[in-house]
């Protein structure tokens, strides 16, 4: 065919900075849509916030704050992973992203461990101590359950990524001057740890 | 045109093949899928409008049975909303012609475009799976109020999620507009030079972006609601279901603006070209749409008037409400005064455009009488509602999407509409429509409430009167359609240029090349709509 | 006289908004079409390209916002006095419930429909035992939403001897469109003899009675006719396919599964009917069995 | 177009600073939440507070926030100022009911 002209700014070009732009924007809808939960949070905890406080000690504060640690540890390591790749260090970015997934995985098993405790106290909605319950206890839970899970989800889907970059940097996609994928997975990862900053003291650090 | 004998493929011959369709990464093919998509959703929910219609004809039961009715109606709002006219504009015209008017090849991410539109069919997909699976269609009206949607045993949850995934489609095409806007325009063209339409975009998937994660998390709120128990909304199991209006409706009020924003681009676009004249006011007009997308996030309480809101948020939701009148009144006038001193050729798409001024002054300013306290605790939930929409949605967004069809028809498929035929179909589509809708602006002052599958006996005339209206608005519709597609197969071929306008799209052959460009286009100098055969004003 | 002390204000908003309205419509419609006619391409060969105008642009931002000004401030007045009810108000319960409303007086009476005497205030305090529902006097213009767990109230004063209409205004389902009543405005007197005399039941089985009461005939019909749950008609000893926990039964109805069927809605669900929507009540036994009673004579 | 020649690196350095000063606020917020029970609704304000300086910390730091453009910032202003008047218009709803 006969295209032997191509316009400068084509959409078909490699634009690392519409990649970055484009992640960034993700990332507020991403903000927005756990916002809409800290919404509903703000005003169940106006309305009840002494069956918050009761609820809320039925967490273990000392687990959420190794979580925490575990989290914010990753998201160091996921920064420095894309350091090391912008300076040409393909091996110690790949294992520092080995690293971040390590901490994914350390995190949602004591996430596992601490809702695995709630059932064991029949603290799940529909069980009937749970039933039992005052309203704002209820809807504590109710809230403790649907953000952390979509959290959890969160970090499911940033270790993903993160494995897909990791395959992208053996594969020579992901390279020292073409490191955007790279970049991105990186601003996920983040954001999901954004996002547990705020709903570490909403839910454990209730006093 | 000279360059019309130059051998050249275009866009529709380049590849051929389904796959080559249904897999293409071009912004063009993309959004000609979006049309079909979106032009045969529209014509099922019509049909359930007609439905409805029948339905209404006497009091009583005329053609089915109240719970059959209630499904009717919502699956006819969820699909002219979800399905319809909130990708319309911009997944159609603002696919096809936005890389166009920018002067580009593509949008920013081609992949993500496809993608968006996949999720558009999965979407679909969903939405009309629940015809098939669970206890037929929700039955809760497309605002899925809690705790009535929780409490039904309707498919809720797969129409629930039919709206959730098409609003992820939605988002990722408002992304990759911005993205586009931001990083594509050709070498030169700062924003105040872009073309209306394009700064209409910009506004529109600013909604897009940051409005519907909210509407996205509520909806799943309810699934976790139906499925697990997780109580948030229904006051039976804990939550509070006025809490679920405030988030619907933070999201569902931007979301009108995601409708109109990019049908008022359109009028911009179409109106300086049959007037062959600049526009009026541009910059008025571009930043007016921003105003609008600004404050039409802060207004969304003005549904919630008879919920019980307080007095304070009522008078704050009230007056914002007016407050974003404003910008859409600069633009009305800015488009009148673009006809001011033109040089104006009446064709189709000019029709549609006055059209959509007329229907979308009705609409705006009775969407003032709802935004008066007083008055709307009156209207709230009744026919008067109803006029109002239809008026904005179909009377606004749906003749400027179909003006935009016949604008841009020579340059999407190098054909020619019959334009006699366009003609007969756009007048009787503009009296219909009005007989259509006006009986219910007056019904819902009489106070006839909506969402109503049988009324008092004193409603009956001004009923069968707006039913009577929608057999005239059929009639108009189907005798365009039929004759675009007709035109489509075998009209007259079109020039490059048909309508001597102005904008980069017109710079390229009819229909374009895969490529959309074969040399660099020209901007105008002084502004994108400066004709430069018009005396200097 | 208006019906109601809410309806001038309401109007007065309304049909001030609408005359701007139509004002501008005709007016810009007018001008669009001359416009068209005075500078088509026939009699304006040549067109001029005019950027704008900083002086209209600010004329036509500065009218419409006084204009919408004036427009709020008539709402906002029309709807405050909506918002407190005077404390001698004489208090109503109005109760909404799929697809039924209730009103039960101070002493104790309950009605189907609303009395009231002229022109005294009245409160009513709603109270909505399933979904939301909407309360509406068209003719009083007022409305009011009634949700489920809010203590919600509205008040006017009936100014206008006469009946008018109630109506449901916020969709709750099937029969939202059935869900009616009237309001009579009555000269005090009356009122007050109204408000004692006894309930006209005619002598009713009271299983009937506390049927109506708790609007189980919205939904089930005496005759056969099938709505929203199964007929009455011939329940006992009838043959049903009913469905527990996903899995179908045969059964024949007797007096146990009426009684269970009222105590416990959601256990179970008679095949092709739709779920969730019968209201587990606060019931006596007694009462139930009245009801049962009842219901296993309609033959 | 242009490329990202020109990016900032940033070094390891400041990524460990930036990870220490997050983990010494996190250790700050609990001790305060849980020492400083009685402060009540003065709690909840400091653990916001502290949250708030964390999120900005990753932001600007983890996120290179700091080394975009403005028109980031920018973005990110009108997103936290959209998210804030979510807050503030259903918090006067339901503060004056
Ligand atoms: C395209 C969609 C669209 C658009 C653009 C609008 C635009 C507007 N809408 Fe509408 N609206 C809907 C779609 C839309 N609406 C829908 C779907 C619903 C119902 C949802 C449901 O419940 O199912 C609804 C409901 C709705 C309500 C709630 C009613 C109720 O349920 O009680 C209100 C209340 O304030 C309202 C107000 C407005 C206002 C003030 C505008 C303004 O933006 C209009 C501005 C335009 C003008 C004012 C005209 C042009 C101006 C001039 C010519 C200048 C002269 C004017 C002045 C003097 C100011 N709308
Ligand atoms: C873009 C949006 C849009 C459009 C275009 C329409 C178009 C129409 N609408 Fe719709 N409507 C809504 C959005 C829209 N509607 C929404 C959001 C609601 C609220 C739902 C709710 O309450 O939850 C609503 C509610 C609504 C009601 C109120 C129901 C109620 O409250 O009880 C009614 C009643 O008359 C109605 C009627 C119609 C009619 C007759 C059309 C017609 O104008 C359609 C015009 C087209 C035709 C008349 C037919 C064309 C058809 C063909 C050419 C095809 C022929 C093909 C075959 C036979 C296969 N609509
Ligand atoms: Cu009750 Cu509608
Ligand atoms: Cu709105």
């Amino acid at each position: 065919m006969n295209h032997t002209f191509v316009l400068p700014n084509s959409g078909h070009n490699f634009d690392a900075k519409a990649s970055k732009m484009g992640m960034w924007l993700f990332l507020y809808t991403e903000l927005l849509l756990f916002g809409g939960l800290f919404l509903v949070y703000m005003v169940y905890r106006s309305m009840y916030p002494d069956e918050f406080l009761l609820a809320s000690f039925n967490l273990n504060v000392w687990m959420g704050t190794f979580n925490t640690v575990i989290l914010l540890t990753s998201s160091m390591t996921i920064a420095m992973s894309i350091t090391a790749l912008q300076k040409g260090n393909k091996k110690l970015s790949i294992n520092l992203m080995w690293i971040t997934i390590a901490a994914a995985i350390g995190f949602l098993v004591i996430k596992y461990f601490e809702w695995g405790a709630k059932f064991d106290h029949g603290l799940f909605p529909g069980m009937d101590h749970f039933n039992a319950l005052p309203t704002g206890e209820r809807l504590y839970f109710y809230l403790y359950f649907f953000m952390t899970g979509l959290h959890g989800l969160h970090v499911i889907i940033g270790g993903i990524f993160i494995l897909f970059v990791i395959s992208g940097v053996k594969k020579g996609t992901v390279t020292p001057e073409r490191y955007s994928l790279s970049e991105n997975a990186g601003l996920y990862w983040h954001l999901v740890d954004l996002i547990w900053i705020y709903l570490f003291p909403l839910f454990y650090l209730i006093h | 045109m000279t360059s019309e004998t130059l051998p050249y493929t275009s866009y529709l011959k380049e590849k051929t093949g389904i796959m080559s369709w249904l897999f293409t990464l071009d912004h063009k093919r993309i959004g000609l899928m979006y049309l079909y998509g979106i032009v045969a959703f529209f014509l099922v929910g019509a049909t359930l409008g007609l439905l409805m219609r029948f339905e209404l004809l006497n009091p009583g039961k005329d053609l089915v049975d109240p719970h059959t009715y209630n499904q009717i109606f919502t699956l006819h709002g969820v699909i002219m909303i979800f399905l319809f006219i909130i990708p319309s504009i911009p997944a159609v015209f603002g696919n096809f012609f936005l890389p166009l008017l920018l002067g580009t090849d593509d949008v920013a991410f081609p992949k993500l475009n496809l993608l968006s539109f996949w999720l558009y069919v999965l979407g679909a997909f969903f939405a009309l799976a629940t015809l098939i699976f669970g206890d037929g269609p929700a039955d809760t009206g497309w605002t899925f109020y809690a705790p009535y949607s929780v409490k039904t045993g309707t498919n809720v949850t797969m129409s629930v999620l039919a709206a959730f995934i098409l609003g992820f489609s939605s988002i990722l095409t408002g992304l990759n507009f911005i993205v586009t806007i931001h990083r594509l325009r050709t070498p030169k063209m700062g924003f105040n030079q872009m073309p209306l339409f394009a700064w209409s975009l910009y506004a529109t998937s600013w909604i897009q972006l940051l409005a519907t994660p909210v509407i996205g998390i509520t909806l799943l709120m309810i699934v976790a609601e139906r499925m697990f128990g997780i109580g948030l909304f229904d006051p039976s199991i804990g939550g509070d279901p006025i809490l679920y209006q405030h988030m619907f409706w933070i999201y569902s009020h931007p979301a009108v603006y995601i409708m109109a924003l990019p049908a008022m681009g359109i009028v911009s676009e179409i109106l300086p070209t049959f007037s062959q004249r600049t526009i009026f006011g541009y910059k008025a007009i571009a930043y007016s749409s921003m105003a609008i997308a600004f404050i039409g996030y802060f207004v969304w309480g003005h549904h919630m008037f008879t919920s019980g809101m307080s007095g304070p948020a009522a008078y704050i939701f009230s007056i914002l409400t007016f407050l974003v009148a404003i910008p859409t009144s600069i633009k009305v006038f800015n488009w009148v005064s673009t006809l001011y001193k033109g040089s104006i050729v009446i064709e189709v798409p000019l029709l549609f455009m006055l059209a959509f001024i007329f229907n979308f002054l009705i609409g705006g300013l009775t969407g003032l009488a709802l935004g008066a306290l007083a008055a709307d605790v009156h209207l709230h939930d009744t026919y008067f509602v109803v006029g109002h929409f239809h008026y904005v949605m179909f009377g606004g967004t749906g003749f400027a999407f179909f003006g935009a069809l016949h604008y841009w028809f020579p340059k999407m498929w190098g054909k020619m509409y019959n334009k006699t035929r366009a003609y007969i179909g756009f007048a009787i589509l503009f009296v219909g429509f009005n007989i259509l809708y006006f009986p219910m602006l007056i019904l819902g002052i009489q106070g006839m409430p909506r969402r109503y599958y049988d009324y008092l006996p004193e409603f009956t005339f001004l009923n069968q009167v707006s039913t009577v209206g929608s057999w005239i608005t059929v009639t108009g519709l189907i005798i365009i359609i039929v004759n675009l597609i007709v035109s489509g197969r075998n009209g007259k071929k079109a020039t490059d240029n048909p309508w001597n306008g102005i904008t980069l799209e017109w710079q390229t052959k009819s229909p374009p090349p895969l490529h959309n460009f074969d040399k660099m286009p020209t901007i105008p100098e002084r502004g994108p709509y400066d004709y430069p055969n018009a005396k200097r004003g | 006289m208006y019906a109601s002390n809410f309806v001038e204000g309401v109007d007065f908003s309304l049909y001030l908004i609408l005359s701007i309205s139509v004002f501008f419509l005709v007016g810009i419609t007018a001008v669009m079409i001359y416009f068209l006619f005075r500078y088509s391409k026939k009699n304006n060969p040549v067109a001029t390209n005019i950027e704008g105008s900083h002086t209209l642009e600010i004329i036509w931002t500065a009218i419409p916002t006084i204009l919408v000004l004036i427009m709020f401030w008539y709402g906002w007045t029309g709807y405050r006095p909506m918002l407190t009810a005077p404390d001698d108000a004489i208090e109503i319960e109005a109760v909404g419930q799929m697809w039924k409303w209730t009103f039960n007086y101070e002493n104790g009476k309950s009605s189907d429909s609303l009395v009231i005497p002229l022109d005294k205030s009245v409160k009513l305090n709603l109270v909505s035992k399933d979904v939301l529902h909407s309360l509406y006097i068209p003719a009083f213009r007022i409305k009011q939403d009634v949700v489920p767990g809010k203590d919600y109230s509205m008040w006017f004063i009936g100014q206008k001897l006469g009946k008018y209409d109630i109506l449901c205004a916020e969709y709750c389902g099937q029969l939202h469109s059935y869900m009616l009543s009237t309001v009579s405005v009555v000269e005090e007197s009356k009122y007050e003899e109204w408000l004692v005399s006894a309930p006209d039941t005619n002598g009713e089985h009271p299983g009937l009675t506390l049927m109506k009461k708790n609007a189980c005939l919205s939904c089930h019909t005496q005759d056969g006719t099938r709505l929203v749950g199964p007929s009455f008609k011939g329940l006992l000893g009838r043959n049903e396919t009913i469905i527990i926990d996903g899995n179908d039964h045969e059964i024949t109805v007797d007096g146990d599964y009426i009684r269970n069927k009222i105590k416990n809605p959601t256990n179970s669900l008679v095949k092709t009917y739709q779920s969730g929507l019968m209201p587990a009540l606060p019931l006596t036994n007694d009462e139930i069995s009245l009801m049962d009673e009842y219901i296993s004579g309609i033959k | 177009m242009e490329n990202n020649k020109h990016e900032h690196i940033t070094s390891y350095k400041e990524h460990f600073s930036t990870w220490l000063a997050l983990i010494l606020l996190t250790f700050m917020t609990v001790f305060v939440s849980v020492f400083g029970a009685d402060l009540r609704t003065l709690s909840v304000a400091t653990a916001m507070l502290i949250a708030t300086i964390k999120a900005t910390a990753v932001a600007y730091y983890f996120m290179h926030l700091k080394y975009e453009p403005k028109i980031y910032k920018a973005m990110m202003a009108v997103v936290l100022a959209l998210f804030a008047f979510f807050m503030i218009m259903i918090t006067i709803d339901y503060l004056t009911r």
